[in-house]
């Protein structure tokens, strides 16, 4: 297959995925198989890719000209390759997570759900892979579109509201500010191509510069910069395999892999470190890095403390791609992939306990590692890669991120990174300590949720009636990406060598 | 051309029109609209313009006379008082006669053979228009041949009229109103 | 032979097949040649684009009487493209519109009379906008005009003819202004022909009567395109007009004022003196912006869908003029294929509505819950529709907004970018209440008529056309956005 | 004395069509603005018509003994503006008498009064 047929693939795989999806509507079990052996043929399509793009080429395809010299194009880089290996590699992953989480809790519509879910995956190629800010802007608004019938899955009063909140900032940051920013650039540089080195260098007064970036940083609503990352909490009102999949991998990361994108691609990092015109972004991201953690430890609900942690670790990257430093760019993207794995492990256990035992506040979980020890192990994995320690992937791109703060002679933001893993711990051991320490608490008489739950996988012949662990397929999927945290630890130096690039033109 | 018959005549159009605004009932300020119809007729005449003069004197005072007086045989003829104090329908209407006042002043006095009107387009149809065409009356000429399409569109807005009365007016059509829409709409 | 005569056909066409319909009477045989005939007419549109873009403005002299002395019909790349959005607009929804009147107009034997008026509308709009001659322009105006305060009369609710009555009273008040303003011009040069008119003006272009001349023309426009705060007439006609007629008129009325005005703005007066010696942009943009916020504003708070969207219309009426105003390359290219792209934008969400009519009888929000479920391909085509208001990408409301928010920024005016891109949120706003209903609130229970089901195919074949022609026209702009540069160029009098 | 004629002309016609214009906008009767909408327009007639005269001349109909022909444009004009104006006079007027069926009145305030109130 050649590297153009590859992209038109990529991209097209998850519709025709979607497609198959509808039309297998009445099988469940082959409609399942069609999103698996998708999921499996995009993932081979986009590994395809990485040889070429390791080898330093840029594998191009032009689709249309919108407008004159505007093209609906793609063009995969390091960066991109990254996003798009993450995302399809973890699809996989979540649709077989997906397919234990959606039959366990007898969910309504689940055509439809595996059906948007895949238009999304196929919007998220398309951002992964764009050649110009068009395109990026074109796939990221689709994004948009095709998640929120995900968010709004229920079509309950609370996930109307929360579909509301949801497309009201992204669709709105992304028109006022995204849009605006794009057109702006294409007034000031004459093309939107992502280049390397920038195309903005000398084209626009300091201020011009800093209102851009402040545009783009904001508009990119997906990215959650405070104040506009209150569409994430409500996100989470969707089937855990959303949160999971969208809501800690593509869909946020679309959005810090697009600030990335233009930092890199769109300002150049020359431009913003040599006139440090992005301080105030450093700033703004350490304050959502800490602010976010701060209102995790508040959460009682285990999704709602996650996905402000997701905030918080979105903002890291953002951090990273402020800071216009090699380091500071490469920890920022190595991190979309370090917190991709550890955050989907830690949505996947989150929906585990709900399908089990139907739990969805901490205060409620005394004792749980005892019953699904397997799922705690994994969520404890998970949480050490979040908070950064060795030996999990996490650990790199903090290491790299407070090698940025040094060469941009920021320490201070070596201390928020410092403060913010000590919160980290603060709010995601906890959880850990009570499943695994406390012992549980007698069931109340009636309550079956929890003695009854019809679902669970019972492990060990003399576990007996104590160990209700989740659905296989569950189970498979959150062992699968722990493991991931960890191999992330030890193959980082490939990681680092397909990035480098990107920092080294 | 007889200037007093001008003044003197302009000074009865004023006064109808002004007439008509005064009027409450509805079956003499019809009547009257079709005097001011005829004297707006003589006043053509006195412009040379004999044709539109019969025409309007035709149509105008006559047709559309009959239309309204139809018109009010069945329905009212008699308008009620009004309600609010026009305020501001006077301002739009004195601010529109200003700009067109301060239009006029730049504009060629009356019957000025100078006027550019007079010296484009109209001398070939005086001229030519006798050899092109071969009718002695220049305004039928022109109205049958250089502006022709004119004269189609003036019936095809004629049919329009016709078929649109007869929507209007044609059999006794019972509407289905729903009183719970009104209320409804208003949000 | 026939090449010759495309400007002449264009016209003679529907204005033909109007009296016969009126003599066939026959229900099915009139329908048939109202789609017949409407195809054939957007085929010549067609052609006449073609001819234009290979040999430039045709000229066509009716009667063979040379301008200035007979009229001229000149058809040049902006003309064209507006006849191509108006004879296919007006194939469409004739296609469309057979189940919609015979459940919406009460007597079916009527139904010749409305084709008749709708091809006397068609060819009024299409004979304004081929034209090259001032009086000419008031005709037509005339004739689409009439039939169409008529169309809007045989709407089912009884407010129908109060809406007809007042859009007569403005528009012939507009209209007079019109020809008040010919009048002037006239008086000033001897002329009526356009282009001769554009010479002739050039010597007299300082006196008053001349500035007088164009201020009523500007009034007069503005008031048949519904310029805020001239738009009062706008909503109710809509709302309470068949779904047929609003569907038509929203796309094409409006659209071919917003022609005209270009037409004096550039081709009569030209550019020196509408935009340098008239400051013409200090009225026409605060105009335009104001409308924009307000008409979105209130459009928020309808419960009548077709309401809503003529609110919306005035907005999006809003945003053509405001690519007038700016009155460069790029401006004009957002504000002619936003007439473009709004027509069929519009024209789609109307016929959708009308979808809804035929189904449920009422486009009261209420009606529209579950239809997401019971009317997919309707709503589908709704949210299509509302999508490109947004101006999302791939879809032709966001090529507009691209042009419109560039040309403002060109022009440094970054506050003006931002009222554009907020007023898109409002539309986020009005759209998506629609879509709540639709999608997430139950179906009514039905009074024994069993349960909604989606509209026939003979309507949803024309809709969709129209959402295709949304996402194509989305995605290749050549024979949009491109066309319309030319156009803008042509108008400015600059090489592309 | 003819150039104060000349103005004195024009100004009569603009005060003629401003009565029929604030007709229109000021009165609450259906019919009555019609009325006005007619004199407005047939004062824009007069306004044209008084463009065509050339002092001096004639009807435009050429005959023996006459050099000097007034106008004939305007007058061909306005030939089709009659009948435009007449052709809206009756569609108005039709529209009126089917609003006075389904209301009952032809007063504007009133009219809008029912709708409020239904």
């Amino acid at each position: 297959m050649s590297p153009s047929t590859a992209i038109y693939a990529a991209v097209a795989l998850p519709l025709v995925g979607a497609a198959l999806v509808v039309s297998l509507r009445r099988w469940p079990n082959l409609r399942e198989a069609a999103s698996l052996i998708t999921g499996g043929a995009l993932f081979g399509v986009v590994l395809s890719l990485l040889p070429h793009v390791q080898s330093g080429a840029r594998p191009e395809a032009q689709v249309v000209e919108v407008m004159s010299g505007l093209w609906l194009a793609f063009k995969v880089e390091p960066l991109g390759m990254l996003f798009a290996l993450v995302a399809s590699g973890l699809w996989i992953v979540t649709t077989t997570y997906s397919i234990g989480y959606m039959r366990g809790q007898h969910e309504v519509d689940q055509t439809r759900f595996y059906a948007w879910f895949a238009i999304a995956i196929s919007a998220a190629m398309g951002v992964a892979m764009a050649a110009n800010l068009l395109t990026l802007f074109t796939f990221y608004e689709l994004l948009t579109l095709s998640t929120y019938p995900l968010v709004t899955h229920h079509r309950t009063e609370k996930a109307m509201r929360a579909g509301r909140v949801y497309l009201g900032i992204l669709l709105g940051t992304s028109i006022g500010f995204l849009l605006l920013a794009i057109i702006w650039t294409y007034y000031l540089a004459g093309t939107l191509d992502f280049r390397p080195g920038g195309i903005l260098a000398g084209t626009a007064d300091n201020w011009v510069i800093v209102v851009l970036l402040a545009l783009f940083a904001f508009g990119t609503g997906k990215a959650a910069l405070m104040p506009f990352h209150r569409w994430l909490p409500a996100a989470m009102v969707a089937p855990t395999p959303v949160s999971a999949l969208l809501h800690a991998v593509a869909v946020v990361k679309a959005g810090v892999f697009s600030i990335m994108k233009i930092v890199v691609y769109i300002f150049g990092i020359e431009l913003l470190h040599d006139t440090g015109l992005s301080i105030w972004l450093m700033y703004a991201a350490a304050f959502t890095i800490i602010a976010a953690s701060l209102v995790a430890l508040t959460k009682d609900n285990l999704k709602a403390r996650l996905a402000y942690s997701t905030i918080s670790q979105l903002s890291y990257i953002v951090l990273g791609a402020a800071m216009a430093t090699s380091a500071g760019v490469l920890g920022g993207s190595m991190h979309i992939a370090m917190h991709a794995f550890g955050k989907i492990t830690l949505f996947f256990c989150a929906g585990a306990i709900y399908v089990v035992a139907h739990k969805t506040d901490i205060s409620d979980m005394r004792g749980i590692g005892r019953t699904m020890p397997i799922t705690m192990t994994a969520f404890f994995i998970g949480a050490l890669s979040i908070i950064g320690l060795p030996p999990m992937g996490g650990a790199w791109s903090k290491w790299f991120l407070a090698l940025g703060a040094l060469e941009a002679e920021k320490a201070i933001f070596v201390a928020v990174l410092m403060i913010s893993s000590l919160l980290n711990v603060a709010y995601l051991m906890p959880i850990v300590a009570r499943a695994f320490f406390v012992a549980p608490a007698e069931p109340a008489p009636g309550d079956d949720d929890f003695a009854g739950a019809p679902q669970g996988t019972v492990l060990g012949a003399n576990g007996g009636s104590s160990i209700k662990e989740a659905p296989v397929f569950c189970l498979v999927a959150l062992c699968a990406t722990a493991a991931g945290c960890l191999a992330l630890f030890f193959f980082a130096d490939d990681l680092y060598q397909l990035l480098t690039p990107i920092v080294n033109p | 051309m007889n200037w007093v018959i001008d003044i003197v005549l302009l000074a009865l159009l004023m006064f109808t029109a002004v007439t008509i605004a005064r009027l409450r009932g509805l079956f003499s300020a019809a009547i009257v609209a079709g005097i001011y119809s005829l004297l707006g007729a003589c006043w053509m005449s006195v412009l040379d313009q004999p044709d539109v003069a019969f025409t309007e004197a035709a149509v105008g005072a006559g047709i559309s006379t009959v239309l309204i007086l139809v018109t009010l045989s069945l329905t009212t003829s008699e308008e009620k008082e009004p309600k609010h104090t026009p305020l501001l329908p006077l301002v739009v209407v004195l601010i529109t006669g200003a700009a067109l006042i301060y239009g006029t002043i730049d504009m060629p006095r009356l019957g000025d053979p100078q006027a550019p009107t007079n010296l484009h387009v109209a001398p070939r149809y005086i001229e030519e228009s006798p050899h092109e065409i071969g009718v002695p009356n220049l305004v039928t000429a022109v109205l049958a041949s250089y502006r022709g399409y004119d004269t189609l569109g003036e019936t095809a807005v004629i049919l329009t009229a016709g078929v649109g009365v007869m929507i209007l007016l044609g059999g006794a059509r019972r509407r289905r109103w729903r009183a719970d829409d009104d209320k409804r709409d208003r949000a | 032979m026939i090449d010759n005569h495309l400007p002449i056909l264009q016209i003679l066409l529907p204005l033909v097949a109007a009296p016969l319909c009126l003599l066939l009477r026959h229900r099915v045989v009139v329908t048939a040649l109202a789609i017949a005939v409407t195809w054939v007419t957007f085929a010549v549109s067609v052609a006449l684009m073609a001819t234009v873009l290979q040999q430039g403005p045709i000229s066509y002299e009716l009667g063979g009487w040379p301008p200035p002395w007979g009229i001229e019909y000149r058809v040049d790349i902006l003309s064209a493209f507006v006849l191509v959005l108006v004879s296919g607009i007006g194939a469409v929804v004739a296609t469309w519109s057979p189940a919609s009147i015979s459940v919406e107009l009460p007597r079916y034997e009527r139904h010749y009379l409305f084709y008749c008026a709708y091809l006397l509308c068609l060819t009024g709009l299409l004979g304004i906008t081929i034209t090259g001659d001032m009086f000419n322009v008031f005709v037509f105006l005339e004739i689409s005009a009439l039939s169409s305060y008529v169309l809007i009369s045989m709407g089912q609710d009884r407010r129908a003819l109060t809406a007809a009555y007042s859009y007569l009273i403005m528009g012939t008040l507009g209209a007079t202004f019109i020809l008040i303003g010919i009048g002037l011009l006239y008086i000033m040069t001897g002329t009526l022909n356009m282009a001769d008119l554009a010479l002739r003006l050039q010597d007299v272009a300082d006196t008053r009567t001349v500035i007088v001349a164009f201020a009523f023309l500007i009034v007069g426009v503005s008031l048949k395109m519904a310029l805020f705060p001239l738009h009062l007439w706008l909503p109710n006609a809509y709302a309470y007009a068949p779904s047929a007629v609003t569907a038509f008129l929203a796309a094409t009325a409006t659209k071919v004022a917003v022609y005209l005005l270009l037409r004096f703005f550039f081709t009569v007066f030209g550019y020196d003196f509408s935009f340098d010696r008239m400051q013409l942009w200090i009225v026409l943009m605060p105009l335009a912006l104001i409308g924009i916020l307000t008409a979105s504003l209130v459009a928020v708070f309808q419960n009548n869908i077709k309401r809503m969207l003529a609110y919306s219309s005035v907005a999006q009426i809003g945003y053509m003029v405001l690519g007038i105003s700016f009155a460069s390359v790029s401006g004009l290219t957002g504000g002619v294929v936003h007439l473009f792209n709004h027509g069929l934008m519009k024209c789609t969400l109307f016929l959708a509505m009308g979808c809804i009519v035929y189904r449920c009888g009422s486009v009261h929000i209420d009606e529209m819950r579950g239809l997401g479920r019971r009317m997919p391909w309707t709503m589908a085509a709704f949210v299509a529709g509302g999508l490109s208001l947004i101006g999302v990408p791939m879809t032709v409301g966001f090529i507009s907004k691209w042009f419109l928010v560039k040309a403002a920024l060109e022009q440094g005016l970054w506050p003006v970018a931002g009222v554009i891109l907020f007023s898109s949120l409002l539309a986020v706003v009005y759209i998506w209440r629609v879509i709540e209903v639709a999608y997430f609130e139950e179906p009514l229970a039905v009074d024994g008529q069993g349960p909604v089901r989606e509209a026939p195919l003979s309507m949803l074949i024309p809709m969709w056309v129209l959402v295709a022609a949304i996402f194509y026209f989305g995605v290749t702009t050549e024979l949009t956005a491109g066309i319309a540069q030319q156009a803008a160029a042509s108008l400015l009098g600059v090489v592309p | 004395m003819m150039e104060t004629i000349g103005l004195y002309n024009y100004w009569v016609v603009i005060v003629l069509m401003m009565t029929g214009f604030y007709i229109v906008v000021a009165r609450d009767n259906l019919i009555k603005k019609v009325i006005g909408l007619s004199i407005f327009q047939t004062s824009v007639f007069l306004l044209f018509i008084s463009v065509g005269k050339v002092e001096g001349g004639t009807a435009p109909i050429i005959a023996d003994g006459f050099e000097v022909y007034s106008n004939p444009l305007p007058g061909v004009l306005i030939l089709t503006a009659i009948v435009v104006g007449v052709a809206t006079t009756a569609v108005a007027l039709g529209l009126v008498v089917r609003i006075n069926e389904e209301y009952g009145t032809i007063e504007e305030t009133e009219i809008h009064r029912q709708d409020v109130e239904a």
